[in-house]
């Protein structure tokens, strides 16, 4: 075991973590520790773009992108934290450009701007040129320029480090102050605990819960398992985004862009449904409008295809230098993948996992909450593992990109700060025990389950009966399948008894934190008897303002035999000047 | 790319493995054009030799008679004339060039150790000073009377 | 450490290589060439003796392998001029591949009776 | 922008997409070569039989294998669609990324081989030492070098400057180019092809400063000068790079000094 010292802890390099870094390691000695090299993480496969409101091609404001952010979010938004994130959008876009982001550009060389879902012009009036893009390819630029500027300013990485729990000391009043986290380096295998004054989490979500989905495969909620299982809650994880645009059966993302450039979707019968659905900006309606549309068209036997289940995306009125120079990538995805050429024919489309709204609650000043109030001293959070909630319980499309860039900057400059006028807590006792402990329990089990085998029952049963829509049947089912996948996990054991580069041990860990969040997802949704963004229930198909405009905070409960369960309180939602109104577009 | 872990010895160990690459970059050489320079002459040798070679492999070997009529009679033909002179001294020239700065690049490329290289230079560049030597000697001091 | 499979690299890897073999024979060629040039300097006999040995129709046959290896090494050198130095150059590399290997055909075709011929003369009479 | 599938042309729609092709599963062999540092002195070659849908990713099939077969088979693997170059190996004798290559375009009759990408210290199975990779990536410089006081909005730059350096804005850094390369195999001191292309994204880049000191290390004797064109990288770039293009054109504004 080895042990090492810095003011300042990032625990992933994705957007959010780099941003962060890009800010902390100005002002402390500060290590970023990642489980992939830096440029591997998945905000490279964003793509459509990052709103602000520059108003480089037509009239905006930020209040306007406020307004969106919180109607997009069903309401649930926290109105200070969108208005913190509308309005430092716009330095967030010029920071990027002024690092050496490529942005596409306007005639005039400004950067150029498109149409995205929910993105309105005047409260609703008609869709706005708001998201600043780099062909399709926004997430890639911003990781790459974010890394490059982290290569400029000699950031120290810990590649293929990979975190598996986090250090806080207690007093006699159970108050927590953040001491250092435990990480396992792959490549040896040695267990490595880094002490430090403030850490950050920015390790992204936990697509893998579900089957189709357009997380990468490293997406397992790592950072929301660790802070679940420290005694710390985790907030709104019902509400879960399924990305309207995925391919077929695949689950790889195309872009709302594709929609804001003119793409149009389509039934079975060519009908162009979301005008049923969503009569003034039809396609470009936020997600979740759009995705359980589509999945009400299949439902009612208009879907495409041999199963009749998905439907389409047409481009193909669109001018074919058009759509290989704004959205490249896609229509490669489209032909590498599905053999379809999207200048020419449909392209087959079904929503897919995309975006956890919930996580690990935050203030403002990404702090990292115990309660509805309490802060962690230390301890933050940015990105999508943490909610602030900017997105309420839907994300607009772009507004990820944004959230990374503002929370992700905000954070690295809090905890520098609180780095640099604090001391080092000291360490626990055999910090590394509980991390030995785990890594033990797996290689050496004698069990006869294996890893592949629960992921992929927890997957389809996620996919099954916790997706767009849910029942409390469906959620009664996925939760008993789960808790007879938490018993057999008890038996896992790994084939891969070595040190080095153990992804054999790295599955097994992370199928655990998997199947810990995906419990609370579906408690949470179990909880929600309302229909509200990214949470659709089809025995409760309204909103119900007057029971569940709140915020769901999970907690993790251990009894005095060991036995944990899941407590559920509520947090209140902040509204500044936006009264909940319903939701028409 | 990993931080540089004081206390921490990265163990590399049991893989049998060519050596790491890049490890041991040296502090960066004087700034020079040699590399440059020797890539061009490459490309503008190599344009001059298809001509000078390209018509000495047809006189040669092709027009009248071919291989047939080459002795010394027919050396001595063409060497009496400054321009045959000069074009074979030109080609021998750029020909041993182009060759020993492509042959430097191969034992570059594939020598590995140090020892090697250098010897395989040493080697390469002593048998180029003799070739351009004699070449030059011959040309410039060839008589056609030595026989007789 | 036992390598793996032969890395299957395309058009542009195998001129490449080829590129280099021809280079290689070339200059132990030239070695020789100057060498034995350098017998004029000798005596007019010593040369001729030597340069018989060309004309011995199995060399004369190596002869022609020479000037295959020659042209080949012309032809794509001025290839790679091109691509090094014409804009589009690298997007026809391939173009220009099949047509140096064309071009190179029909001189190896066009040369062999006048190379040879000394050989066939030899061999078949006059 | 095309795929990195050679054998058979990328399927096009002939009537039914691939979605609604029907999907039977064939039996496909991986030969796949294997390596553990710490039990075995050499790598070796070990052959694995798993059911795959045509139309599927190499990637998924290893992943399946790595699921039901033999978990200690050792990958990198992110994404899964091309866009985070976690998984560059070399498939029949070619670097890919496994997650861009399908089994319907290699011939699934014969044994599929996958080895780990040459030139990079082997670490185990299909990992290897990114390290040095990276090292020559930073070397060059990769970010953008300006001067002056910092604009209060963007920097302006017209469409078609900024289309000067599209095509190698699309590195993510797989290495697949470099460990294509035969010289960076027998050098691995050579800055390679993934370092060349991210200076060139930088050196013409029309807001940025710094490509005479770019140009300069390029310039050393492990730069630019090494590149032998065999077109291995851009063959090789699974984001469709021109590779050697962009190299040459490096070449070029040293020779010219005109960028």
């Amino acid at each position: 075991m080895q042990t090492h010292k810095y003011d300042t802890v990032i625990v992933g390099a994705g957007g959010a973590g780099m941003r962060a870094a890009l800010e902390s390691s100005k002002r402390s000695r500060t290590a970023v520790l990642t489980k992939l090299y830096p440029t591997r993480s998945h905000t490279g496969a964003a793509q459509g773009g990052m709103c602000a409101a520059l108003a480089n091609v037509e009239e905006d404001n930020w209040e306007w992108h406020t307004f969106d952010t919180v109607k997009g979010g069903d309401y649930l938004t926290d109105q200070d934290a969108a208005e913190i994130m509308c309005k430092e959008a716009i330095d967030a876009v010029l920071d990027l450009e002024k690092m050496g982001l490529p942005f596409s550009r306007t005639p005039e060389g400004r950067i150029d701007q498109r149409r995205f879902g929910g993105h309105t012009r005047d409260h609703g009036k008609a869709a706005v040129r708001r998201s600043c893009y780099a062909a399709d390819r926004t997430g890639h630029m911003i990781l790459q320029t974010l890394f490059q500027n982290c290569v400029k300013q000699n950031v120290e990485f810990y590649n293929e480090f990979y975190v598996l729990d986090l250090l806080l000391a207690e007093d006699e009043a159970g108050n927590k102050t953040t001491s250092g986290v435990v990480a396992y380096e792959l490549a040896t295998g040695e267990i490595h605990v880094f002490q430090a004054k403030s850490v950050i989490f920015a390790t992204g979500g936990f697509g893998k819960v579900f089957k189709t989905t357009s997380n990468a495969h490293t997406l397992t909620g790592d950072g929301m398992g660790i802070a679940w299982r420290r005694g710390l809650p985790l907030e709104d994880m019902e509400f879960y985004q399924f990305h309207p645009t995925g391919l077929a059966g695949l689950g790889i993302l195309l872009t709302e862009g594709a929609r804001g450039e003119g793409g149009i979707l389509r039934n079975a019968d060519g009908e162009r449904f979301m005008e049923r659905y969503a009569p003034t900006i039809k396609d470009l309606a936020p997600r979740d409008i759009v995705a359980r549309s589509m999945v009400l068209e299949v439902l009612e036997g208009r879907g495409a295809g041999p199963n009749k289940d998905y439907v389409y995306l047409d481009l193909t009125h669109l001018p074919a230098e058009q759509i290989e120079e704004k959205l490249p990538d896609i229509t490669e995805f489209a032909r590498t993948y599905l053999g379809v050429e999207p200048t020419t024919e449909l392209v087959p489309v079904y929503p897919t996992a995309h975006y956890a709204m919930g996580g690990i609650p935050t203030n403002v000043e990404a702090e990292v909450l115990s309660d509805n109030t309490t802060v962690v001293p230390g301890l933050y959070a940015a990105g999508e593992v943490a909610c602030v909630s900017v997105h309420g319980s839907n994300r607009l499309g772009t507004n990820s990109l944004l959230d990374i860039n503002v929370f992700g900057r905000r954070a690295g400059i809090a905890a520098a700060e609180y780095a640099t006028s604090h001391d080092f807590v000291e360490l626990p006792e055999a910090p590394e025990a509980t991390v030995v402990e785990m890594i033990e329990r797996l290689r050496d089990s004698a069990g006869t389950e294996r890893v592949g085998a629960i992921r992929a029952e927890m997957q389809e049963t996620m996919d099954a009966n916790a997706g767009v829509y849910r029942t409390e049947e469906t959620l009664k089912q996925a939760l008993s399948d789960i808790k007879g996948l938490q018993k057999r996990y008890l038996d896992v054991s790994i084939q891969d008894k070595g040190k080095r580069y153990n992804t054999d041990l790295l599955e097994a860990i992370e199928l655990g934190f998997l199947l810990d969040l995906a419990e609370v997802l579906v408690v949470g949704a179990q909880n929600r008897k309302e229909s509200r963004g990214g949470h659709a229930r089809e025995d409760f198909q309204a909103r119900d303002d007057e029971n569940y405009m709140k915020h769901t905070m999970a907690y993790r409960e251990v009894d005095a035999k060991g036995e944990h369960s899941i407590r559920l309180g509520y947090k209140p939602v902040v509204v500044t000047r936006y009264q909940p109104m319903e939701r028409k577009y | 790319m990993s931080a540089t872990i004081e206390n921490a010895p990265k163990i590399h160990g049991g893989g049998p493995s060519i050596e790491s690459p890049r490890s041991k970059r040296s502090p960066r050489s004087t700034k020079t054009n040699f590399e440059l320079y020797g890539w061009l002459f490459m490309r503008l040798s190599g344009i001059l030799l298809v001509v000078l070679v390209l018509g000495h492999l047809l006189i040669q070997l092709v027009l009248d008679g071919g291989v047939s009529r080459i002795g010394f009679a027919f050396v001595a033909g063409r060497w009496s004339s400054p321009f045959w002179q000069s074009w074979d001294l030109i080609m021998l020239w750029l020909a041993e060039l182009h060759g020993v700065n492509g042959l430097r690049t191969i034992i570059n490329d594939y020598a590995e150790r140090d020892q090697t290289r250098f010897w395989l230079k040493a080697l390469l560049y002593t048998s180029a000073l003799i070739v351009l030597f004699l070449g030059t000697l011959v040309i410039f001091t060839f008589d056609p009377n030595i026989g007789s | 450490m036992p390598a793996g499979t032969l890395y299957r690299g395309r058009e542009g890897m195998w001129s490449w290589v080829a590129h280099r073999v021809t280079g290689v024979l070339i200059f132990f060629f030239l070695f020789a060439h100057v060498l034995d040039t350098a017998l004029v300097r000798v005596s007019p006999e010593a040369y001729d003796q030597t340069i018989d040995i060309y004309k011995n129709p199995f060399v004369n046959l190596l002869e022609y392998g020479l000037v295959a290896a020659i042209l080949f090494h012309a032809l794509n050198g001025l290839r790679i001029i091109a691509v090094d130095f014409w804009e589009k150059g690298p997007r026809y590399q391939k173009h220009m591949l099949w047509t140096v290997l064309a071009v190179w055909l029909i001189l190896m075709a066009a040369s062999l009776p006048r190379i040879l011929e000394h050989t066939i003369k030899t061999i078949f009479g006059s | 922008m095309t795929a990195v599938v050679e054998e058979t042309a990328p399927g096009k729609g002939h009537g039914a997409t691939a979605a609604e092709r029907d999907h039977t599963l064939i039996t496909i062999t991986l030969r796949i070569r294997r390596f553990n540092p710490e039990t075995d002195a050499e790598p070796y070659w070990q052959d694995f039989k798993v059911e795959a849908d045509p139309t599927e990713r190499i990637l998924t099939a290893m992943m399946k294998i790595k699921a039901e077969q033999d978990g200690s088979l050792t990958f990198r693997r992110s994404c899964a669609h091309g866009i985070c170059g976690s998984d560059a190996m070399r498939i029949n004798g070619r670097n890919r990324l496994a997650c861009k290559t399908l089994v319907k375009d290699l011939d699934m009759a014969k044994p599929i081989t996958v080895e780990a990408i040459k030139g990079l210290k082997l670490e185990k199975d299909l990992v290897v030492d990114m390290d040095p990779f990276m090292q020559a990536y930073k070397d060059v410089m990769p970010f953008l070098i300006t001067s002056g006081n910092e604009p209060t909005r963007e920097r302006l730059q017209s469409p078609e400057d900024r289309e000067r350096f599209d095509d190698t804005t699309k590195c993510i850094l797989c290495a697949a180019c470099t460990t294509s390369c035969p010289v960076f195999w027998s050098d691995g001191q050579y800055f390679g092809p993934a370092a060349i292309v991210n200076a060139h994204r930088f050196i013409f880049d029309s807001r940025d400063e710094g490509a005479e000191e770019r140009l300069e290390i390029l310039n050393e004797k492990e730069g630019v000068w090494r590149c032998r064109t065999t077109f291995n990288c851009t063959e090789a770039c699974p984001r469709g790079i021109e590779v050697t293009k962009a190299i040459q054109e490096v070449k070029r504004a040293l020779i010219f000094r005109r960028v």
